[in-house]
């Protein structure tokens, strides 16, 4: 239990996807311009990483033993059309939830987050509830990150940055100022 | 001939330079800020994905026509997957110490942006040559931004480049570029050197036009 | 010309056979290409990963010249010669007469920044550990990495005491055998470390055979890495 | 004697202003940390002044140097850059090789302030900015620790060359937090209270700061649940530890003299442009802070926290504004 | 309502103040000692036809037409209008645009007094208790009362109570919060008796069970007064009140006195209450007494660059320069002339406009008023959040305005609540003209409005 503890704590914190890991940037740099829409892409993400997890462990338990070439490929298929096929079946039993999140779910499936997630899942070695446990942590560390930048960004929307600065420049200086503050959870609960 | 040669070039320099992919388009960014603490794990990220970018873009125009439209981006995806999946291997087997460097990043090439990219918007459109001069430049300039970038972190974060020693022994290592905030700022703040060089161009073009215009 | 027409035309209303049927293509050529590239790596892949863990083996345990996993079943430690999922192997080290030296004991856990991946050398004759080795970290360079960059820190752990537990102190600090001369600026990763080692011990001690009773060397061609290096 | 037709002024209402202007904000933060100033000066020496002049001279530079050229003098004129230089210099470690201030404050100012627009648009602390920039970039000299000397002591790693380490060749101590977390020992309320303890420059005395921040109060410059929150979080927490295990855990009040916590909390905690501007957020912001600082101190790889608890929060700053307004009037009562 | 919320309410139960505004100094020291004068009669009258809230007044004399004072001028343009009437005896010898305080022109009825009048008017008491609601009502319209405490809105709008709304209490606005000003705290006291009999008027027309007349406590001698004129039994009380901007707000003043905050979007009568400014009864109490309809104000004129200040009952269409020159002329440092307070006021352009019925204050400031700091970022020091009575958030209008997010500014928050009182600007170190952002944003958002419908 405290194994699975610590990787919440360090996928959500200490080695945060994105602010650690430079992974699923596209999303984070893309789609943090409003609020609203990033807390949905974020719990969209942590959906379809849930969602990778299982399929990673089912995946490397029952085939990749076998047939260990075919990881990068079976990883990128299955899980797109996983996601595809849960992205109908929300179609179709509860459209109000699909609004919110479904149109999202083409967005993530083939970002480099949820692939990543498969692979360091696998490297390092999880079994399925450290897996899952993983993708949560990673999906919710993924969530607060947006969340954030997403709340800076809106903040800065209405302010004087020089228009030299703006855009894409100002995001990544902005995710490194993020990135230093959350080196200040680097060792939590590994002081002993 | 001479024609399609400077059309080629053209395409080229395009993807070294003027539309540099990381430094103008902003592609393919998370597979590059990772690894890019040191210049030499820029260079082996720039070969790899170089690599897979020419592979995939040679393949991608020769089977142009076989493809049917409505799953071209999957069959774009297998086939990126595959050259990924060699280089992966072939990168295991013969160069163990950067495989280990670059670890699980290789395969996120997969994810990067600018290879699909390059496949939809011109490969699957264009000759086979002009593919390969397109995906020639894209590369030459992912792998120069990367080593771009490599290069600056490695001397501030290291004071060496590609492994040799630059300032002697008592440099004080800047280490917060070898950890991701470094990443961040330095990329950040080389995109904004990009966009003052363009600033200052157009201000110069501006003055350029100006002249002309009261010399008329 | 006429052919790319055709194609053209089809591209309109391409029938569901044949989309399926490009996928299937691709998969299929993709595979073929994977395999060819995976059997022609397979066995340098293999060897390099051999060669990489016998290493750091030979360097955790001094002394030692063949080395063969070891699996805890049934209460007892038997040779496994193939891997097993979710059972975690140790390493015995004998010399070259084949008398058994002692136990490389692989463990991980949270470091500063990310798990640290540690092997170590245990002797149970002398209750000591003789060598220590990080196979895997994402430590801050400059800091955190210095448990394997600082020769120092790292020769701490050439004779170690494991009773009643190691202890990291403060530099200079060093005074009982199963004390620790901290890194300074790095005390989390050295105690990272010193931690590591004895969970591993907490785990492993009482596990392993009597002393004297370790299971002998098998046969060495058994052990694909042994067939590998003798070729 | 009476105007014909005077030249009439229009002006659009109220017509009327409080006296309090910006700048004078600025300069009350500098009287309020005066005394501390000049204390860090007598427990370090020389040197310790000239860290702090390198760090204001060098914020000023930068932010003349950014700022676009018609606006310069009213940048400038509001003297918000001095104070994130001195600030700076207060958080820093008196034996810092000078090379290494200049990067920090150039850091502070440039990526902390100006390409966000300058004063009132930063999201983020400057002076942290820069601080926790030197930190991930100089972890060891930034770590680096010397006893409080006479006042003419000048460690010569002050002076060390741009990009070379400097060698610290005053006695080195480690820092009350350092002592308690890595070898659990307490150090003494009365050192703490009046700032013979080795650390930054400016966090070494409760009492000057405390004073400080009084003073802040009385001029309204300082909105006061920002401390009393924190200290308030922090203190609690750290008791609730100690009553668990006293051994190992500090008590509140070496938690609320040790370290940055008393700088922080009534110097940078408090810059009102990155803390939050409802009330409610105001108490969410500050209770925030003190429960990172101890949960960072305690729990985590780093002797002190208060940088980071900062810097985090000011990260959700603008999300704790938004969902803290307070009720507008005459809106969301209850309909009879 | 259970226990606990009585409590809360007991406790937050601070009677005579409100939540968050601000405390400039006063400035009254300067004419709430000075007994109202009367200003002479000028020349010439501009009577502006839309100078209320709401339609413009209908001209229903001619050119060169003779006219009393006292005589209807313009009929009311609508029911939300009132009608207007002329302040002196003379001819008709424009109808047309005039020049406005604020440098605009408006379309006005310029009467010439005649020099020779005694300026004498009959007096025609009206029996006010004889009349019905309805004809009350039509009386007020007519005698061209609107409200004289800055707004100008017509009084009798407010009396017509649609079915199923009741006043239980008529509240008279004494607060007078803004600085400088002492028109209505002279008038309390000089002019006392026409207060409670208007008061009565209006209370009984209501059918509002009491009165209340709400007085900050920096007009010690006007609580006074009132207190000894109340007789026994009579349904008046005195509500002193916390000295504090904007206490004379009509919400505010509610909140203060009865702890009841009117919903945003509200009026006071659906809490049960009619607020009146202190002159607009008064001038009430006239009409019924003596027939007498609005031509005239108590207007205070004051302020660093006025030579002699003064409480002035002024005809209405007085040229501003004749108040002043009365006042002994503006000193040379005056820098602005502002007319109303120094808080809701608007500085004028020209000083040949005429006075208005809302005009409460001529004020001549100098330099050192009128200085504007040096403007920098916000720097959210969070002053101007807890100035704003409405609980707005300033800071958030002034960013959002500057970056022309204007439709956020009304949907997330509430633009159109502001009141527009000042306050934040007042209190914002940063010297950013809030107030005048919310302005552009609220032109902006109503001309949105109208273009969508
Ligand atoms: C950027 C940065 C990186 C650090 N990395 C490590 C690290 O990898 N391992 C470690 O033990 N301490 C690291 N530290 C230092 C710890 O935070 C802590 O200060 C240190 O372990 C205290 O040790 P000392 O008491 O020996 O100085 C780092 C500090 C900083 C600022
Ligand atoms: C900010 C603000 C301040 C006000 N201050 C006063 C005041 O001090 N005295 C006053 O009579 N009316 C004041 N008013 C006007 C009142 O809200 C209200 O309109 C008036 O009392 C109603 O009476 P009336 O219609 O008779 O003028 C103020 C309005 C605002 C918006
Ligand atoms: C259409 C309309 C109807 C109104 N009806 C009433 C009313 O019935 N009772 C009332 O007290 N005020 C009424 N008002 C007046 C306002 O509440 C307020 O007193 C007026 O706008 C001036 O307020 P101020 O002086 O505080 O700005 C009405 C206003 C409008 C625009
Ligand atoms: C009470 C108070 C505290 C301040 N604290 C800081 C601070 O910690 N760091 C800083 O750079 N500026 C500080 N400032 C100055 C100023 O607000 C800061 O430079 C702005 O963040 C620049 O936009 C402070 C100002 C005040 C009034
Ligand atoms: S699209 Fe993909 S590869 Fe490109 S930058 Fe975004 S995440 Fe990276
Ligand atoms: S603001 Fe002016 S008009 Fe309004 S109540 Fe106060 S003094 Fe009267
Ligand atoms: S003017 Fe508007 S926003 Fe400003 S304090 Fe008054 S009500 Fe609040
Ligand atoms: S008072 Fe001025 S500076 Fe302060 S928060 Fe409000 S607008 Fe900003
Ligand atoms: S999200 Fe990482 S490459 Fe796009």
């Amino acid at each position: 239990m405290g194994d699975l503890g610590w990787i919440f704590i360090s996928t959500l914190l200490i080695n945060n996807f994105v602010l650690a890991y430079f992974l699923g940037l596209c999303p984070f740099l893309g789609v943090s311009g409003k609020l609203e829409t990033s807390f949905r892409l974020g719990l969209a993400t942590i959906f379809v990483m849930v969602i990778t997890a299982l399929c990673a462990w089912i995946l490397n338990t029952y085939i990749l033993i076998y047939a260990p070439y075919l990881r990068l490929i079976s990883f990128i298929v299955v899980i797109a059309s996983v996601v595809q096929l849960i992205e109908m079946a929300i179609k179709k039993l509860s459209p109000a939830l699909f609004r919110a999140l479904g149109i999202f779910l083409p967005l993530i499936t083939t970002n480099c987050a949820i692939l990543g997630l498969a692979i360091f899942a696998t490297n390092k070695g999880y079994g399925l509830w450290q897996g899952l446990v993983y993708a949560l942590g990673a999906g919710c560390g993924f969530t607060l990150a947006i969340v954030l930048m997403a709340g800076l960004r809106e903040e800065v929307e209405m302010s004087n940055v020089p228009t030299m600065v703006k855009g894409i420049a100002f995001n990544l200086i902005v995710s490194g100022i993020l990135s230093m503050a959350f080196m200040g959870f680097a060792g939590l609960f590994s002081a002993g | 001939m001479a024609k399609s040669e400077k059309q080629a070039y053209d395409e080229f320099i395009k993807g070294v330079w003027r539309e540099n992919p990381v430094f103008v388009q902003v592609l393919g960014m998370c597979p590059m800020l990772a690894v890019t603490n040191s210049a030499i794990n820029g260079v082996a990220m720039g070969m790899a994905t170089f690599f897979v970018l020419m592979g995939s873009s040679f393949l991608v125009s020769l089977l142009k026509n076989l493809i049917p439209k409505q799953v071209r981006i999957s069959c774009f995806i297998i086939i990126i997957a595959t050259f990924v999946t060699v280089v992966d291997y072939v990168l295991l087997a013969t160069l163990p110490g950067i495989h280990k460097e670059l670890g699980a990043f290789i395969p996120l090439i997969v994810a990067n942006c600018l290879i699909l990219g390059r496949q939809e918007a011109f490969a699957s459109r264009n000759t086979i040559r002009m593919a390969l001069a397109d995906a020639l430049g894209m590369a030459a300039g992912f792998l120069f931004a990367l080593v771009a970038l490599g290069g600056i972190r490695e001397i501030l974060g290291e004071g060496k480049l590609f492994g040799i020693s630059l300032f002697g022994d008592n440099f004080e290592p800047w280490v917060i570029m070898i950890l991701p905030p470094g990443g961040f700022i330095t990329l950040g703040l080389m995109l904004l050197f990009f966009n003052w060089l363009e600033e200052k161009k157009k201000k110069l073009d501006a003055q350029v036009a100006a002249t002309e215009g009261s010399d008329l | 010309m006429s052919e790319e027409k055709q194609a053209a035309a089809e591209a309109g209303e391409p029938s569901s056979n044949r989309l399926v049927g490009t996928l299937a293509v691709a998969g299929l050529l993709s595979g073929i290409i994977i395999i060819t590239v995976y059997l022609a790596t397979f066995d340098t892949i293999k060897e390099n990963k051999a060669r990489e863990l016998r290493e750091a083996v030979f360097r955790v345990l001094p002394g030692v010249d063949k080395m063969q996993r070891f699996l805890h079943k049934e209460g007892a430690l038997v040779v496994s010669h193939v891997e097993e999922k979710g059972e975690k192997p140790i390493y015995g080290g004998y010399d070259k007469a084949g008398k058994f030296v002692g136990y490389a004991i692989p463990n991980a856990g949270p470091g500063f920044q990310d798990t640290v991946s540690v092997l170590y050398g245990y002797k149970p004759a002398e209750r000591v550990v003789v060598g220590m080795w990080i196979l895997d970290s994402r430590e801050t360079p400059g800091l955190g990495d210095k448990i394997y960059k600082d020769a120092e820190f790292v020769a701490n752990f050439d004779h170690l005491s494991v009773d009643p537990k190691i202890v990291a102190v403060k530099k200079g600090r060093k005074a009982k055998p199963n004390e620790v001369d901290a890194i300074t600026g790095a005390t989390i990763s050295s105690k990272a470390v010193v931690r590591i080692i004895n969970e591993g011990n907490e785990r492993w001690l009482p596990k392993l055979s009597k002393p004297g009773l370790e299971p002998a060397l098998e046969k060495v061609e058994a052990t694909p890495e042994k067939a590998e290096a003798e070729k | 004697m009476t105007q014909k037709d005077p030249k009439l002024l229009i002006q659009p209402g109220p017509q009327l202003r409080q006296q309090m202007t910006t700048p004078a904000v600025m300069r009350d933060v500098w009287y309020a940390l005066a005394p501390t100033t000049l204390a860090g000066i007598w427990f370090f020496g020389i040197g310790a002044l000239l860290l702090l002049i390198t760090c204001i001279a060098t914020a000023v530079l930068t932010e003349w140097y950014f700022s676009p050229e018609d606006e310069r003098r009213y940048f400038l004129g509001d003297g918000s850059a001095i104070l994130t230089g001195l600030l700076l210099g207060l958080t820093l470690p008196p034996a810092l090789p000078l090379w290494m201030a200049v990067v920090g404050s150039a850091v502070a100012i440039g990526v902390g302030k100006t390409i966000w627009g300058g004063v009132g648009s930063n999201l983020f602390n400057p002076a942290l900015v820069g601080r926790a920039f030197l930190l991930a970039t100089f972890p060891i000299a930034m770590t680096t620790w010397t006893a409080p000397g006479d006042f003419f002591t000048m460690p010569s790693s002050i002076f060390a060359l741009p990009l070379m380490t400097g060698v610290v060749d005053t006695v080195t101590q480690a820092s009350p937090l350092g002592l308690m977390k890595f070898e659990y020992t307490d150090t003494g309320f009365v050192e703490l209270l009046f700032g013979n303890t080795s650390g930054s420059l400016g966090e070494t005395s409760g009492l000057l700061l405390i004073l400080g921040g009084l003073y802040l109060w009385w001029r309204r410059d300082l909105d006061w649940r920002i401390p009393v929150g924190i200290l308030a979080t922090a203190m609690a927490f750290s008791l609730a530890l100690y009553m668990m295990d006293s051994g190992r855990y500090p008590g509140p009040i070496f938690t609320a003299l040790s370290g940055g916590m008393l700088l922080g909390a009534i110097f940078m905690a408090t810059d009102p442009v990155t803390s939050p501007l409802t009330p409610k957020g105001i108490w969410i912001f500050a209770v925030g802070i003190g429960f990172l600082v101890v949960l960072i101190r305690v729990f985590g790889g780093f002797p002190e926290g208060m940088m980071y608890a900062i810097l985090l929060m000011n990260a959700a700053t603008p999300l704790i504004d938004r969902y803290t307004q307070p009720r507008v009037f005459g809106r969301g009562l209850d309909t009879k | 309502m259970n226990l606990l919320q009585q409590i809360k309410d007991s406790l937050s139960r601070n009677i005579g103040s409100f939540d968050h505004g601000v405390h400039p100094r006063h400035h009254k020291g300067q004419t709430e000692k000075l007994a109202i004068q009367r200003l002479p009669f000028g020349k010439r009258f501009v009577i502006p036809l839309g100078q209320h809230i709401g339609a413009p007044a209908k001209p229903i004399v001619q050119l060169g037409d003779a006219v009393k004072r006292g005589q209807m001028i313009a009929e009311p343009g609508g029911f939300v209008s009132v009608a207007l009437h002329s302040p002196v005896t003379g001819r008709v010898t424009v109808i047309g645009s005039e020049r406005y305080a604020d440098g605009t022109f408006q379309d006005a009825i310029v009467i010439e007094a005649d020099q020779y009048d005694p300026q004498q008017m009959d007096v025609n008491p009206i029996d006010w208790e004889a009349l019905s609601m309805e004809d009350f009502i039509g009386e007020v319209q007519k005698a061209g009362i609107v409200g004289m405490g800055g707004a100008a809105f017509p009084c009798h709008v407010k009396y017509a109570i649609p079915d199923g709304s009741s006043i239980r209490y008529l509240l008279i606005n004494g607060a007078e919060c803004e600085p400088y000003l002492t028109n209505d705290h002279r008038q309390m006291m000089e002019h006392t008796e026409a207060l409670l009999y208007g008061a009565e008027i209006v209370r009984q027309k209501l059918g509002a069970e009491e009165v209340v007349i709400g007085v900050e406590k920096n007009k010690p001698e006007a609580i006074v007064a009132l207190q000894n004129a109340i007789k026994p039994g009579q349904p008046v009380r005195v509500a002193p009140l916390e000295v504090k901007y904007p206490q004379g707000a009509e919400k505010m003043l509610i909140k203060s006195v009865f702890n009841v905050e009117v919903p945003a979007g509200k009026l006071p009568r659906d809490v049960g209450v009619a607020v009146n400014n202190v002159g607009t009864i008064i001038a009430i109490a006239e009409y019924f007494q003596t027939g007498k309809p609005l031509i005239e104000r108590v207007v205070t004129v004051s302020g660093p660059g006025v030579t002699y200040p003064a409480n002035l009952i002024v005809p209405l269409g007085t040229s501003i320069r004749e108040v002043l020159d009365y006042a002994g002329g503006l000193k040379d440092e005056t820098r602005q002339v502002v007319l109303g307070g120094p808080m809701m006021g608007a500085s004028i352009a020209d000083l040949d406009a005429p006075m208005l019925k809302g005009s409460s204050g001529v004020l001549a400031l100098t330099v050192h008023e009128t200085e504007r700091p040096q403007e920098y970022n916000c720097i959210r020091c969070g002053r101007c959040v807890e100035a704003c009575p409405y609980f707005l958030n300033p800071a958030r209008f002034a960013r959002l305005a500057k970056a022309r997010m204007y439709e956020e500014m009304a949907e997330t928050y509430n633009v159109m609540d502001c009141v527009e009182c000042g306050c934040c600007t007042y209190s914002c170190p940063s010297g950013i003209p809030i107030v005048q952002h919310i302005r552009t944003a609220k032109d902006h958002l109503r001309s949105m409005k109208g273009k969508v419908q």
